[in-house]
């Protein structure tokens, strides 16, 4: 396998053999699509090939890889809510070099564009995997995911405090080659995903993915317990969309030369088009691939359809587009004489 | 190799308390084995269910007008298999199959024992029919919580030697569960292996008889599945490799189906301390 | 009409006619039972009159009531979203003096349990509607909504700043008679809503509701702009379920002995069994009354229905029951040499 | 009073491009007045749509076998209007209404001409048969963009003293907007009120013709409904009161149908600077 199957530059629109230009950039690098998996979402690629040829989508996104192997947590890990589930897997994997050593190369040979989501324990664990990857060949970009407890900040969420999350970012883009993007995902669990995006963004994130899964909890009202093993889990699925499309539109109009990695909820094209439309440059498709094995590939050729509907060219002319106009600003919500600082928001 | 499909509900038959739908699904019958299963898509397009359900395949018609069918029990549980038992005849069904691992076969004709707790059943009957046509001598226990949960006693009288019935509360067959029965049968018909599907208290009990009388024991199990398919670790349980490291696995792609005497049954439900990447071992 | 309609005692079981003692305590006051109306969904009371009768419910929860008569923001107004739907409304009413004259006067005629939401843009605000209120009689609590921005503070939603929210807090509790309770109604759009609930609680909240919406964005996809005039909106209904319930987990946790009205999400008595288990003393139904006009009453009885099912006596029996037991702290995530502060939590 | 009621889809026929359904609904019947519509759940028990869809009443059957009908003119825009196209015979509907308020009906026998959109004729011939009744005069005029999106022309025909036909296209009637013919109707038939349903647009082009010619207008609004009870304050429009006060008035309670002249047309999807509880007015 050469490099050839992963474009570094855009793909002229009669190479794709359709209407609408689908090249998507994402922090410096190009890729002919813009549709990914969700991390998590398609464990290494192996199991989703058999429903669609994942070397078509944009990137496949891995699991959330770690240093040492991992048994994640107990069951129960999941438990179905109304449009959306509740995961609490705890990063089961085979640890970074076991990652390397199979899946990566699979991937490889399979000539698959690859993001790897990389997740650690502390700041100096995401350095080390960063290191483990950095002579790693053909690596679209770098995912980092910064939901995880910071061990040595009590436990705290990395991605819950810009100083944090800014450490981390740091590590992993100084030993990361400046050819390779590091991407920021981001969670929605906080006061001001601004706040924490611009931190990324200052500690050298060529981009972000917004959104993980939100925290939430489930009863069994059987056991009157919680219902995973984990207590809390990570809500995704469609229930969460507007709250993902709400943070790619915050972070695309405070940082709107940022590129975004759109997800949370994407089921069809039609919603990924939302996230477009908002500011984000490429979205991944998680849980809904549980529901439809095939769902990347279908939301590509829907997304496509969607975009030469509406008579755009070029993917990357309805990237914010929802943010032009004139009229999208809201009325002031309080007469003039109050009004100061951002425009109010009312439940 | 898995497909997905759009196939259409043929028909759907009362057995017991149980609902058989016949559904068309080509390209599943022909690579289904005794022991797969396949995963639906329930409530319809506008559904706040998101997560397909998982059913073993019952049985299989391969050709005719509606080029292959797949059968499968449906035992109501909740609104996803409510959803289904309503379906009208002509109704699209979404189908992912067949997936998982199915159970494995002899090569010699060995006796076998068959044991199916409620619809845990639904798999035997496409085993016990390839168990035959290798030449094995074939028993089934069937064993539920009253009478009505028993599934398909008729098809399994005519294709087993001898039928054994267990009902928690007597309403039929032996008082009692199937694994008061199953020393007795072992016994008498020289058990080589045993195949159970069912509960996993019953599967567990089940492997420890069949362990205690040397046979080899194949468990169909039931864990909670998101994805179906192998890429979200939903399903773990903890299985025994052939290096004797333990090592949670997805019992959508690495099962359902595993050696009873590989499955660290005390604990489900657990990391055990000693497998492979659990907290604070040095893997 | 006398206060004899507005229980402030248990009732006796006898008295009830059932077997379960749904009797619930909010905050120092006693309701007959706990299920009660959330606001900006029962307007006052009148509409949903003709569908239940809205005596018999724990209390009904006014919309949002702001000083001056307000219009609230231009249409469109709302999206429906999976399991759910976004609004923005923008606290329409008409204002504190019209809403008391007639109102809480019909509602007060009509004996009605009563619980008066209140909304400001400043914290001074929130002072002047509590002295408008502490001569008026016979209302069972005062429930602060500080989901809104503060024009004296960049527009920052109360809720979303400790020091705001208490501010807040303290002028309702100093300016409300001692008998009548002070709810705050907490936001789920923070980093960390316990440090939000002490807050609150030390201001001198005598309870707290959870939750409000969360922060969304719908795009609508044909006129390629945000769907609602206010851009962004209020996401509710049970799409948010399970992030209400972990907030409710959450606040419990830290919090035990403060009482707490839940919502987000229930649509019957089942979802309202959750929050009870996980601490709730009340819940309020909101987005479920769209879809069945009867939606509390139904609850009311489902959940009656559910408690009795699994053997309890009384309703407060119920409270929190989720958190006992040996079985619930999750197992450790990390390997004990790393272990140190809060559990942590993996997505 | 509206009343919450389980009712049953008795049947569906096709009418041009819509499907006009019968639902069994007691005590809506008995209530319903011109212009009320009700509100239905969509999507059964799992459904992901939370909120009802309104429908204005077509018609309705007060007794028979069924004991009270509904009938509604469903065009399919969305998953929730195509599941409702979608129902079988028998399955459970759950319906609230009648909603709204109705026309107001004039107390001495008018000229009446009444104008319907596209389904916007659907609450059109219970007034016409109301209006009849009372001795007035009805002339109709429906419009459509094409033949198939008119609603129900033979009904029209036969309660009408005239009915005039437009569509954009000009597949049937006159090519054109209802607006094109109404002047010359109006002076025609001395029109002394006019009745308007259909979309926003047409209704203040109506309006603005009945006004000049110094006719009455009533219009039948349709604004985004979340709860269509009144409680949630969705569907709101500006409307001027008797007091010559500009307030922002929930079209499912206060309406659907208002004063054509009250509404403030050019201003819809704003809040008038003016009206009541606006930015920075003093009210
Ligand atoms: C490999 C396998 C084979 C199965 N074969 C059959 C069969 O042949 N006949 C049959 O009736 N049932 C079978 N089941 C169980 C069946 O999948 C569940 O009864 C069904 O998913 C319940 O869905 P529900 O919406 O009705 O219930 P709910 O309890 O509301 O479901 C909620 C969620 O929990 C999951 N869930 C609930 N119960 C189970 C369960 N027992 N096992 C796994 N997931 C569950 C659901 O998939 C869903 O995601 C099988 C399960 C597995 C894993
Ligand atoms: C008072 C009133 C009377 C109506 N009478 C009729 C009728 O007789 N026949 C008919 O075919 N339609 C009628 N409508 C419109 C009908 O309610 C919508 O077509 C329907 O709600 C669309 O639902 P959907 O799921 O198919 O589409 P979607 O567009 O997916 O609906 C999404 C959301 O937007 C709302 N919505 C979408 N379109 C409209 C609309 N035009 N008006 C109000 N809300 C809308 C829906 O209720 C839902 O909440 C009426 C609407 C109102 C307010
Ligand atoms: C089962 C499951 C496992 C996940 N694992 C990871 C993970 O390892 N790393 C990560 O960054 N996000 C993980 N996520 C979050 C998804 O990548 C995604 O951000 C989130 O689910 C929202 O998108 P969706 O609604 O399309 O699923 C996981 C999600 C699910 C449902
Ligand atoms: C249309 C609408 C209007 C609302 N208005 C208010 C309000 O005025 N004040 C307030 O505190 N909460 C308001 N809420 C939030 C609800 O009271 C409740 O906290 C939230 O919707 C979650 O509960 P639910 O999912 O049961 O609706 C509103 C919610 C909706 C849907
Ligand atoms: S169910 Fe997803 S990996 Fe098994
Ligand atoms: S739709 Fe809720 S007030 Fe009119």
């Amino acid at each position: 396998m050469t490099r050839a199957v992963i474009s570094y530059g855009p793909i002229p629109v009669e190479q794709l053999g359709h209407d609408v230009d689908m090249t998507a950039e994402l922090g410096g690098t190009w890729l002919p699509n813009p549709v990914l998996t969700a991390s998590g979402c398609a464990a290494s690629g192996r199991e989703l090939d058999t429903f669609f040829d994942i070397t078509k989508i944009g990137a496949l996104v891995t699991k959330s890889i770690m240093l040492a192997p991992r048994s994640g947590r107990p069951t129960p890990r999941m438990a179905e809510t109304p449009s959306g589930m509740l995961n609490s897997i705890g990063l089961q994997g085979p640890g970074i070099d076991g990652f390397i050593e199979h899946d990566l190369a699979w991937l490889r040979e399979r000539g698959v564009r690859t993001v790897v989501s990389i997740a650690g324990s502390n700041a100096d664990e995401y350095t080390k995997l960063a290191q483990k990857l950095r002579n790693v060949p053909e690596i679209v970009a770098i995912e980092v995911n910064i939901s995880c407890p910071n061990v040595e900040n009590k436990g705290l969420i990395f991605a819950r405090d810009p100083a944090s999350a800014a450490a981390v970012i740091t590590n992993v883009r100084r030993n990361t080659p400046s050819d390779i993007p590091v991407i920021a995902k981001l969670s929605p669990d906080v006061t001001d995903i601004v706040e924490i995006a611009r931190a990324c963004v200052r500690a050298g994130a060529d981009g972000l993915a917004l959104i993980n899964t939100l925290l939430g909890l489930v009863i069994d009202t059987t056991t009157m317990r919680p219902q995973l093993a984990g207590i809390t889990g990570g809500l995704s699925g469609p229930a969460i969309r507007p709250v993902a499309v709400r943070c790619v539109w915050e972070v695309h109009q405070a940082l709107p030369e940022v590129p975004i990695l759109g997800m949370g909820g994407i089921r069809n094209g039609v919603d990924a088009l939302q996230f477009i439309l908002a500011g984000a440059s490429a979205v991944s498709v998680g849980t809904a691939t549980f529901n439809d094995p095939a769902a990347p590939a279908r939301v590509l050729s829907e997304l496509r359809h969607e975009l030469a509907l509406r008579g755009f060219e070029r993917l990357t002319d309805a990237v914010g587009h929802a943010h032009r106009g004139a009229d999208v600003e809201p009325e002031p919500e309080l007469g003039a004489e109050h009004h100061s600082g951002p425009v109010p928001r009312w439940p | 190799m898995p497909v997905q499909v759009r196939g259409e509900l043929l028909g759907t038959r009362r057995v017991g308390s149980y609902h058989v739908l016949t559904i068309t699904a080509p390209g599943v019958p022909e690579a289904a084995r005794p022991g797969h299963f396949v995963a639906l898509a329930v409530g319809g397009d506008n559904s706040a269910m998101l997560l397909r359900r998982a059913f073993s395949i019952h049985g299989v018609t391969l050709r005719g007008v509606y080029g292959g069918t797949v059968d499968i029990a449906v035992g109501v549980a909740g609104p996803g298999t409510q959803w289904l038992a309503n379906l009208h005849r002509h109704d699209p069904i979404d189908v992912v199959g067949p997936l998982g691992r199915p159970f494995a076969l002899p090569k010699q004709p060995v006796s076998a024992l068959l044991v199916g707790g409620g619809y845990g059943a639904a798999p035997l009957f496409m085993l016990a029919e390839e168990l035959r046509t290798r030449g094995c001598r074939v028993d089934v226990v069937l064993g539920a919580a009253t009478e009505d949960r028993l599934f398909n006693v008729l098809d399994a009288k005519r294709m087993a030697s001898t039928l054994t019935i267990t009902t928690d509360d007597g309403s039929t067959g032996t008082r009692g569960r199937v694994t008061d029965v199953l020393p007795e049968i072992m016994s008498r018909t020289n058990t080589d292996v045993v195949y159970a599907c069912g509960p996993m208290p019953m599967l567990a009990a089940v492997t420890e008889l069949a362990r205690s009388h040397g046979a080899h024991v194949q468990t169909a199990v039931e864990e909670s599945m998101a994805c179906g398919i192998g890429v979200c670790m939903t399903c773990v349980l903890p299985v025994i490799g052939d290096d004797g490291v333990t090592r949670m696995l997805r019992s959508c792609v690495d099962g359902p189906v595993f050696r009873g005497d590989r499955i660290r049954w005390d604990d489900l439900d657990t990391i055990p301390a000693d497998c492979y990447g659990a907290p604070g071992s040095k893997a």
